[in-house]
């Protein structure tokens, strides 16, 4: 591992939410690590299970699936299913084998920036403890 | 030499045929364009989408560049579609049998095309074109779902009618409002011109649905299992026998095919 | 004829090792596989390991080549050549099933150079068998126990060691590598044991030819593919099936082109992007199957693609296997 | 010839020849007698070949899928063919009416592998009398433990009989509880330990599917497994936890625990170790007790307003 090395984050994102206080973690000026690569999605109940694995995959060191807190979904029930789902997947990640602190799932909403800014700064932190994932990730 | 391995080569042209049908006109980067006969096929490889066969459609002893014309249909299709001159791709080949023209010195020839199948009659007709005293009379019938549909309209409308004791029948399944000519489909339309079978050689690609019925046609009109040539297409990945897919029986349509005679075809299990 | 006594066995491998990737029988998990051999326990008491000699010298997937570039800049690599590799313990019906592909693969029109490259990096060294299992029908299939098809080298097992026989020019050199841990030999019961060896499922199946007018349309194919599940257990065991596909991986401007084992039974084998599908339905998927091995492949070389291991009968969840077919066509019965 | 067997081929033909169902599935004489071939009766004389005992092994529920069979169909019913029944209706793959159920308690079935190492010779018959099973092989009729000789999916059974049919060969057994230990064990492991468990399982993977094609969840008429966007044909371990873990998920709060997954993997991946895991959390986290018995909704395709949050309670372990 080279000094400079970073985690790399894949941060799911609920774009009415999580995505908006992310954006307002910026506008904030909060100061977090750029570890994470947010990607947007419509709603966390977007969030195919099989898309963790594939960040993992392809080189990923932790996940963050994060969205509106329960009630709060655009969709009205969308992150509820996501609340079932991901209980079983983080579970069953770790039963395969990953260490628990590579995969987050978290309510994040717009106002929120700071927690989001927060989620970050622990994960990092976590994952630099850890260093590079290598399980489930492809080899060439 | 790892035959699987394509030669890299770049697309100079894109003729636009019909709405999803396109020519590709693709030379090699480095040395020569293989030598292949009219019937042959070659993989070609979209780098990172895949490969597909394809038969070509240009004639090699008019000794101009590759010519494939594809039509979209699936991932490989799809990306050549979406391709422009300028773009490099994948060519292995030819692959293969070719049409046994060497057999029909002094026949009368009978063309029977649907679609996209006109692609490598297309490569034949001009082949027998420019050796147009070895044979007979040409016939050449060419049927597409609408006007607009019909490929190598050039020289469906121009060239091959020009040409010395051709004929050209065209039809489509639907006209829309300019079309004067047939409506009708593939086989109904043969049969309804009655060519006589007598010393004629009957050469048909389409789908695999017309090609069935034109073959019973032709039965009808008294063409002998002999008289009657057909390619055949199935899935293919290899394009060299190895790869165990696509076989009739014992028979290998890459490497035994695709063109084979009704004849042959019977001897074969139905199964394509 | 030499022998080695077992206790040198380890010995040998370590020192193929040193220019060679050595597979060797090793148990996982209470069943013995061909495995990349790092001085693990050697496995004896096995019938047949799970994976045939194929998946090693034919592997499950395979690099083709390699590509760079863009649409407009694309560079094309061939795949690098294979290391060396020499195979431990696989049995005579295997390698004869290895020998019986590499005449698909090397014979006709065009060489598979993937093919032959790996197996010319590959030195066989067969193990003769000393017990059968109920599923073994090699003599039916005109082999043996003792078989030297397709073998560099021959290890007939006996109480203390192995007789070995250097049956090519490549098992002549593997031998010479091991000068020190070899000594002559001072009989050959244990050639004798493994050549008398009887096998359960007797018969001569190695002259059933199926032609399609014989069986094509007989109901008995429907009856037959009832049961099948369309999975690829039989062929993806099977040291004789070789169906590929061809795909690419890409990741950014990098990729490749992989070849990867395909297989008959499965539904979509044949669908072409425009839906035509030549064999869609179960039963003409499973005639084709036997058909290929017992019809078409001996029209096109001669032999039936089969070696008698038995993996489909011991794996299929469903019996639907070689031997039951054979049984089935009144050509095979219990000695 | 048992009672139910004789009892099954004269309501087979019964069947049959009344025109109520068209075709009946069972299990009928095989290439040997320990290993009977699931069986798809026509007309009265391929009724009269039905066969009924403790040898009769693979689950028969997916059949019902093929269309070859000319319906209505009839078929034999153990507690596993029974929910694999329920799964398909409760899917909508098979229309209630098109099949006829004949249910009958099954005490486990012998694997004539198990068999056949225990008794050292081919089995010939077996028979199941409480925690002992007889088999007869040439030589003669000696006992042996049930563990060592019924197939591992019947050992942790708690469904005997199907939980309804339209007719019945015997009395029903009431249905007992679904428990997890080996799960819980791999769970007391650390996470390196448990990556090394299913490394070694995963790199074994053929990607056959055999798991696929015997699950009687696992239908979809195009599966993503087969679709190279999820997952390419290259065989390596990343895409081989892929594809386990997309077939698992796929099958969780559905899987019927009937075991045929890991029966049919011909490298002997312990597949309901991953199904088993799913159905565990989901009793434990959503409270549905017995989550392999389809129910009216799915556990995932529903929620209830105070689910817990999963990720926050530990993760693996209970």
């Amino acid at each position: 591992m080279s000094l400079t090395w970073e985690p790399k984050i894949v941060g799911f994102a609920c774009q009415w939410c999580t995505y908006a206080g992310a954006d307002l973690a910026g506008t904030s000026r909060l100061q977090y690590p750029a570890t994470v690569r947010p990607i947007r999605v419509p709603c966390s109940g977007r969030v195919n299970p099989a898309f963790v694995l594939r960040a993992f995959q392809r080189g990923a060191d932790g996940v963050l699936v994060a969205g509106c807190h329960p009630g709060d979904c655009h969709y009205t029930t969308g992150n509820l299913f996501t609340r079932r789902r991901y209980s079983l997947v983080k579970r069953f990640l770790e039963y395969l084998g990953m260490e628990p602190e590579r995969f987050r799932v978290e309510w994040i909403s717009a106002a929120e920036g700071k927690r989001f800014a927060q989620v970050v700064q622990e994960m990092t932190a976590d994952l630099k403890q850890l260093g590079p994932n290598w399980k489930m990730r492809e080899t060439t | 030499m790892n035959p699987l391995v394509p030669q890299v080569a770049t697309i100079k042209n894109i003729v636009v045929e019909t709405p999803d049908v396109r020519t590709f006109v693709v030379e090699p980067d480095h040395g020569q364009t293989f030598a292949y006969r009219p019937g042959q096929c070659a993989m070609v490889s979209v780098f990172g989408v895949g490969e597909a066969m394809l038969s070509i459609s240009s004639t090699a002893r008019r000794g101009g560049p590759l010519e494939f014309s594809v039509k979209r249909v699936g991932r490989v299709t799809g990306a050549l579609h979406e391709a422009e001159p300028g773009h490099r791709i994948g060519v292995r080949g030819p692959y293969g049998n070719h049409f046994p023209v060497e057999d029909w010195a002094g026949s009368n020839l009978l063309f029977i095309g649907g679609g996209i199948g006109l692609a490598p009659l297309r490569a034949l007709i001009n082949h027998c074109l420019d050796e147009r005293r070895r044979y007979g009379k040409f016939d050449i019938i060419y049927g597409a779902r609408s006007p607009q549909d019909l490929c190598f309209q050039g020289e469906l409308m121009e060239n091959w009618p020009r040409a010395e004791d051709v004929g050209v029948h065209l039809t489509v399944d639907a006209a829309d409002g300019d079309w004067k000519g047939a409506v009708a489909l593939v086989p109904h339309f043969l049969e309804k011109l009655g060519p006589s079978p007598e010393g004629t050689t009957a050469i048909t690609c389409g789908p695999p649905i017309m090609i069935k019925y034109t073959l019973a046609s032709l039965k009808k009109l008294g063409f002998s299992d002999h008289q009657i040539v057909t390619t055949l297409e199935l899935k293919m990945q290899c394009g060299i026998g190895k790869c165990g897919r696509c076989n009739i029986g014992s028979k290998y349509v890459c490497v035994d095919g695709p063109v084979f005679t009704y004849a042959q075809l019977k001897e074969l299990p139905q199964e394509y | 004829m030499k022998f080695i006594a077992a206790a040198k066995l380890p010995l040998l491998l370590e020192r193929l090792g040193r220019h060679s990737q050595v597979y060797a029988p090793v148990a996982v998990d209470g069943r013995v596989w061909l495995s990349p051999w790092t001085g693990e326990d050697i496995a004896g008491g096995y019938v047949n390991p799970v994976n045939s000699l194929k998946t090693l010298v034919y592997p499950q997937t395979e690099a083709v080549l390699e590509f760079e570039g863009g649409e407009t800049d694309v560079t094309v690599r061939e795949a690098s050549p294979p290391a060396p590799q020499v195979i431990f313990g696989g049995r005579p019906c295997d390698a004869a099933g290895l020998d019986l592909i590499a005449r698909v693969f090397m014979e006709g029109p065009f060489v598979d150079e993937l093919f032959r490259r790996r197996r010319e990096a590959t030195t066989i060294m067969t193990v003769a068998c000393r017990q059968a299992a109920p599923s073994c029908f090699c003599r039916a299939m005109g082999l043996s126990p003792a078989s030297e098809r397709g073998s560099d080298v021959l290890f007939f097992p006996g109480p203390e060691g192995y007789l070995v026989e250097a049956l090519t020019e490549a098992g002549e050199q593997i031998l010479e590598q091991a000068a020190g841990l070899l000594d002559d030999a001072t009989g050959d019961q244990a050639r004798r044991a493994c050549q008398e060896l009887p096998v359960p499922l007797a018969g001569d199946l190695n002259t059933v030819r199926l032609t399609p007018e014989e069986g094509f349309e007989h109901p008995y194919w429907e009856h037959l593919a009832r049961r099948c599940r369309s999975c690829g257990t039989c062929t993806y065991l099977c040291p004789t099936c070789y169906c590929t596909a061809l795909f690419d991986v890409t990741r950014g401007t990098r990729g490749r082109r992989l070849r990867g084992w395909d297989c008959c039974q499965f539904k979509d084998f044949l669908l072409m992007a425009g839906g035509h599908n030549a064999r869609p339905q179960k039963k003409q998927r499973v005639r084709n199957r036997f058909l290929h091995k017992l019809s078409y492949h001996p029209a096109n070389y001669g032999e039936q693609a089969c070696v008698g291991c038995g993996r489909c009968v011991d794996n299929c969840p469903v019996c639907l296997h070689m031997a039951g077919v054979l049984k089935d066509l009144g050509e095979v019965e219990r000695a | 010839m048992s009672e139910r067997e004789s009892r099954l081929r004269s309501l087979a033909e019964e069947l049959l020849a009344s025109g109520q169902v068209r075709t009946f599935i069972g299990f009928g004489p095989g290439y040997e007698p320990s290993r009977p071939l699931p069986w798809f009766a026509q007309d009265p004389a391929g009724a009269a070949q039905l066969l009924l005992n403790p040898f009769c092994g693979a689950t028969l529920a997916r059949y019902l899928l093929d269309d070859g069979s000319p319906g209505p169909v009839g078929v034999l019913a153990r507690g596993c063919d029974g929910l694999g029944i329920e799964r398909l209706l409760a899917d909508r793959r098979v229309s209630r009416d098109r099949v006829h159920v004949v249910g009958v308690t099954c005490r486990g079935a012998v694997d004539p592998d198990k068999a056949y190492r225990e008794a050292g010779d081919t089995p010939l018959s077996a028979e199941l009398e409480g925690e002992r099973v007889l088999l007869t092989t040439a030589s003669g009729t000696r006992e042996f433990p049930r563990a060592s000789c019924l197939y591992d999916r019947c050992l942790s059974c708690a469904d005997p009989s199907p939980r309804w049919a339209d007719d019945w060969l015997d009395e029903p057994l009431p249905p007992g509880k679904r428990e997890f230990p080996d799960v819980a064990g791999l769970e007391q492991q650390d996470a390196d330990r448990r990556y090394a468990f299913w490394t070694r399982q995963f790199s074994r993977c053929l990607r056959c599917h055999a798991c696929r094609q015997a699950c009687p969840a696992c239908h979809c008429v195009s599966c993503s497994l087969d679709h190279p966007e999820w997952l390419d044909g290259g065989i390596s371990l990343d895409n081989n936890f892929m594809y386990h873990f997309t077939r698992a998920y796929h099958v969780a709060g559905r899987c019927i625990a009937c075991g045929e997954c890991q029966q049919a993997c011909p490298a002997q991946i312990p597949l309901m170790l991953l199904n088993d895991k799913f159905m565990r959390d989901i009793r434990d986290l959503f409270g549905v007790c017995h989550p392999h018995r389809p129910q009216e909704k799915e556990p995932l395709g529903q929620f209830c307003p105070d689910d817990p949050e999963g990720w926050r309670e530990g993760g693996a372990q209970p």
